[in-house]
């Protein structure tokens, strides 16, 4: 193990599966000669050519559906957004032809593209440039979604989308690409399977569910929480579809309290879901409502402190905590 | 090379039986056999037969959700393409499509889309992975006059002349997007200029005329196998039905749809081969017969056929598995995790 | 009152709004000339004219993207779209543009403009044709989205629509537009609120919450339950944003059980929200887990017993309640 | 009518402000007062200032994310600007929208927007609903050479010439998207031959003279409020700086920066008016010492602005109240609705 970023890591995997396989492709904008708006794709122009890794127009609905007819016949497209909030451009490509496609052919056509880019909000970027797109893509059937918090994570779940034969988005964390991480050595193959959680910390009094960006900060609330002598379990989902039901309900019988922390907005969000199947598959576990921390219900401001308003943060997470312990 | 040249009279005969079929299909969606949305391609039938004729059985094609005759002229049997429209597990698309989603991997039909100009990229990615694959592929994408104004339409044709793909952007132009005349949905002259705005060379053909639309398009393959690059047809032609079988097309007149009748595609290639002594009324009307027949016989197929069962519901939805090395007891497949997430009867 | 059509409710809505405010225009594809792809806007070009009833192209992102504009000068478009399936071309302008205005220009510019048209599975049309996407909008903040399930609640909320001064969704359901219902006469002005939901039914045993296409189907099912002793509460939401939580508590709170039935596909779907809202507010009221029911999570297939099997049924409905009960 | 004539003297005053407006913004940005993305315009002026001069000031203009420089052309003063990108209460849009969302409604300024290409569609909303009102106006479309490939720009164009809207689609052609040249992103010979696909008529201008941008527009404008249609203007111009502040622009040589910097708009028209002896030396160095002092005046009274205040937070989501008629304790607002939704600190 060695310590790398979450964008090395990124870059590893793409570099790992470009080598192995020669039907992967890398395609978007400014992923080749700019080496990627955030040099996730640094280096790969130079080492696989450009008939591997492609600069496109800003043309996001274009090139998503160009990777999915590519897909049609056997290419292994990676499609890179240069940020999910551009993916809304793309949206019908991304929700009707890449997940639709085995189904409408009878099961001859299965689609196995790979959509990656930062998602959810970053730093003041404003309201058309901080989407968290998950709960969007999460309703589509047909699409597989996975949502990395650490480099170890991002690098074996790439590889992982990669190879799998379904369409599969990958929503990286843009606040997180500098974050570091042990991660295996390049000569170990990492592959994370997609539908699996995992327990970040162990913990006996709350369950918080978390992915993505909201991991670290789950992390640190178990800290101050600790503090409190409040032991919280941090269960990250790392794939939201398919959602990891069995580590959820497994931490929960243990805590018999929970906390969803999400990155996106309230109203039909993901933690309304994982909500959902727990109250409904283990009610009687339940010793208190589950409350869910996720953005305010508003369009992201610009200005600082209202845009930390908006996201979830650690007082927020430390009162929800607090609520359903009763402390 | 040598454009493929098919033999007319076959080509005469697919013509023939896509007509015969479309009538069937009609007849059994107002008898309620057929649900969903249902576009009937008569009138048009030079068009995708014509550019057939110019193509070989490994190029690609794709379309719109008027596909019937699509797969039809690429060799997709009809008791498939009838099967399909009445949802039976013998369809082409195992009765999971529908009238708009025809699929044909094995004849390189990749649909049957229904989203107006949302297959055009789609097209680019076909004609991609030829070039990718060094292969002397083409692909021939068709659409209708109502799609060059969807946005997929525009950044599609701007990356297969950037890219140089080895592809064929077909407009039907029937006059109609639903009841929409050309007229009110842009403001060109003709529709073979919108290829200017991204360099892309046009070409019109008179889509009634399958000599005309084979030999053009036998002239644009060639030259994209010598090297590859986008071409652009505008096909003028026109549709005799409404829309769909819902539409009583009243926004024309009767004279505008007798004018174009009296060019029909079939009547004018029959007389042109019989003038040449190629074919005897005797053998047209066999064609005929026969045509009849096998439309006729469809649909005793698709009767017979059995509908896709229910235990299947949740198996195209994902593939299982995936490439290579990994595991995962959970991965791969979704039944269990959506299982759990709405009721079911007890 | 008189019984009329839910498409005669739409239409004489749409007539009446576009008679009082001369800022008022209908633009979509097949409104004017062709009466209207499902006839919604019959007679209405006559009437009107071209200047107010406007054809356009297939370029749904284009010409919502021109009502937002028009939106922000004063006028109060009304955009149809033919289905709401095609909104996925335009989801950029619906979620970004329309909604967003307001905050990103501080104050500065409101977007008074109507999105309408069916919405969710109609018969037979294939995983393209059949998006319920009520969900997918509901996530986004500055959207409101009503779901009228009859025509008195199809003309009162379409006509508050047109009079909102925030982008509002009309989702119409074309399995309903020949259905009939008492509507109140022409020369009584009809609106109803959006944000509030409307008891279908009173009922003592269970909370059945329903909108759109669901209603009648929980209306039948309370029928069926009333011969096995089992009283049912209908509780159609009417507004999916505002959602009208109170009157869903009001019922719960009288019966305990609650089944939710949807139209939409079940991950992270409405009742995924609804769910979380009760259990999170009401948590002690409950005397059994919260069930829904919505469609399977697949792509939908053309079949016609496939797709019945995916769509909410009386037979899931029934099941989900005798469930709740234990009965 | 004649076209509006600006006094030149007055609108190179406002290109200096812009210059050394954006140079503060880019030092203020570097010392982490400035939040987000930031583009800068610096090089560019003769563009947006050339065609506000000639332009009424109740034309409609609206542009993309690189918008500092159109606020100001329009007569947003140089403090509400600063404090937008400080995100400040007293800025353009207070504070909410940032650097790439200005909005001035007083001064017909629609915005700031970020998505590429997705305001093309506003711009169309604004020229109908003058052509609705039956009003004179022009509406002035800004958006840059990577826009032109995304599907909203293709829709709007061609609902633009098919509706005859008062509009001018101005490319702004500085050559690059980010790090994508020109020549990368459309396979066109010149930018301007798009609109042939649309039958929309296209001129080029050089974006560097502000003589020529204004002369070539008001003779569009002219011709427009006589009756109304599109146009499409190719602006051919050049950004010194990097696409936003934290690209350091290593895509281009030094020596193509040193060519566009000798033809600098600024030093041009300054140069032509000085030639024409209606400036003098003392005066550009007053107006430029003026520029400056606007600039810093503009970062002081940013800084002493306040914040939005957090009880706001809710308050620019919905507009309550509604038109007419309706009326419901529950309407119009969404606070105590959403605030239900998510957990707030005890
Ligand atoms: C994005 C989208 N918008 C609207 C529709 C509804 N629709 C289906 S076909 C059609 C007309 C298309 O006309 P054209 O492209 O000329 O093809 P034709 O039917 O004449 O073959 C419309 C509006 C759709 N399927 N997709
Ligand atoms: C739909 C979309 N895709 C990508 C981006 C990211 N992006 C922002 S600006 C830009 C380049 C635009 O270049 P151009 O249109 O030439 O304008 P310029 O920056 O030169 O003024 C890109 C790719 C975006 N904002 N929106
Ligand atoms: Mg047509
Ligand atoms: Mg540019």
């Amino acid at each position: 193990m060695r310590e790398i970023t979450y964008r090395q890591a990124l870059n590893e995997a793409l570099a790992e599966e470009l080598e192995r396989d020669p039907n992967v492709f890398l395609m978007g904008e400014e992923v080749a000669e700019y080496n990627g708006a955030y040099k996730v794709s640094q280096g790969l122009l130079d080492r696989f050519g450009p008939r591997r890794i492609i600069d496109t127009p800003i043309s996001e609905n274009g090139f998503a559906g160009l990777g999915v007819g590519a897909a049609m016949v056997g290419l292994r497209p990676i499609v890179e957004f240069m940020t999910f909030s551009f993916s809304l451009v793309a949206f019908d490509q991304v929700v009707n032809n890449a997940p639709n496609m085995l189904t409408m052919s009878g099961g001859q056509f299965n689609i196995p593209i790979t959509f990656r880019g930062p998602n959810g909000p970053a730093h003041q970027l404003g309201a058309t440039h901080s989407h968290a797109t998950e709960c969007l893509y999460a309703n589509v059937p047909g699409l597989k979604i996975c949502t990395p918090a650490t480099p170890r994570d991002a690098k074996g779940l790439l590889k992982t989308a990669v190879r799998d034969n379904n369409p599969v988005l990958v929503l990286e964390a843009e606040l997180l690409y500098s974050s570091k991480g042990m991660v295996e050595p390049p000569d170990e193959e990492l592959l994370i399977p997609l539908g699996e959680a995992e327990v970040k910390r162990e913990g006996s009094d709350v369950s918080i569910i978390c992915y993505a960006q909201t991991v670290p900060l789950a992390l640190a609330a178990a800290q101050q929480l600790e503090e409190e002598d409040i032991s919280a379990e941090i269960v990250d989902l790392r794939s939201i579809k398919p959602l990891d039901e069995k580590a959820i309900f497994d931490s929960i019988a243990k805590t018999h309290r929970v906390v969803i922390v999400e990155q996106d907005r309230p109203f039909c969000g993901v933690g309304a879901e994982v909500c959902y199947r727990i109250q409904r598959n283990i009610f009687d576990e339940l010793d208190a409502p589950i409350l869910r921390v996720a953005q305010e219900d508003v369009p992201m401001p610009y200005a600082e402190r209202l845009e930390k308003a908006v996201l979830p943060n650690i007082d927020k997470l430390m009162a929800a905590v607090k609520k359903v312990c009763y402390a | 090379m040598q454009p493929e040249q098919r033999d007319e009279v076959e080509m005469l005969a697919r013509m023939l039986l896509i007509r015969r079929f479309e009538e069937r299909a009609s007849q059994q969606y107002q008898a309620q056999k057929i649900g969903g949305f249902c576009h009937l391609y008569i009138g048009q039938e030079a068009v995708v037969v014509g550019a057939v004729a110019a193509t070989r059985p490994d190029d690609y094609i794709i379309t719109a959700y008027r596909d019937h005759a699509h797969a039809l002229a690429r060799g997709t049997s009809a008791n498939a393409c009838m099967a399909e429209l009445f949802g039976k597990e013998t369809g082409c698309s195992r009765g999971l499509g529908g009238s708009m989603h025809f699929f044909d991997r094995k004849n390189h039909m990749y649909g049957g889309h229904a989203i107006v100009g949302a297959h055009v990229p789609l097209a680019t990615g076909l004609a991609f992975a030829c070039k990718y694959r060094n292969e002397d592929r083409v692909t021939l994408c068709f659409f209708g006059d109502g799609a060059i104004n969807q946005g997929a339409f525009h950044e599609a044709l701007n990356v297969a002349a950037l890219y140089k793909l080895p592809i064929i952007f077909i407009c039907e132009n029937n006059l109609f997007a639903m009841g929409t005349s050309v007229k009110r949905s842009t403001s060109l002259k003709q529709i073979v200029d919108r290829a200017e705005g991204y360099d892309i060379p046009g070409e019109i053909v008179d889509g009634m005329n399958f000599r005309e639309v084979r030999d053009k398009l036998a002239e644009i393959i060639a030259s994209i196998r010598k090297e590859s690059h986008p071409a652009f047809v505008e096909a003028r032609t026109y549709r005799y039905r409404g829309h769909s079988m819902s539409d009583p097309a009243s926004y024309r007149t009767k004279e505008e749809l007798e004018k174009y009748r009296l060019d029909d595609p079939i009547t004018r290639l029959r007389a042109q081969l019989t003038r040449e002594g190629k074919l005897t009324n005797e053998q047209f009307d066999q064609f005929d017969k026969n045509a009849k027949k096998v439309a006729i016989d469809s649909v005793k197929f698709a009767e017979e056929s059995a509908y896709p069962p229910l235990e299947k519901l949740y198996d195209y939805t994902y593939v299982s598995g995936v490439e290579a090395g990994v595991s995962s007891a959970k991965n791969g497949h979704s039944a269990a995790d959506t299982a759990a997430t709405t009721e079911k009867p007890a």
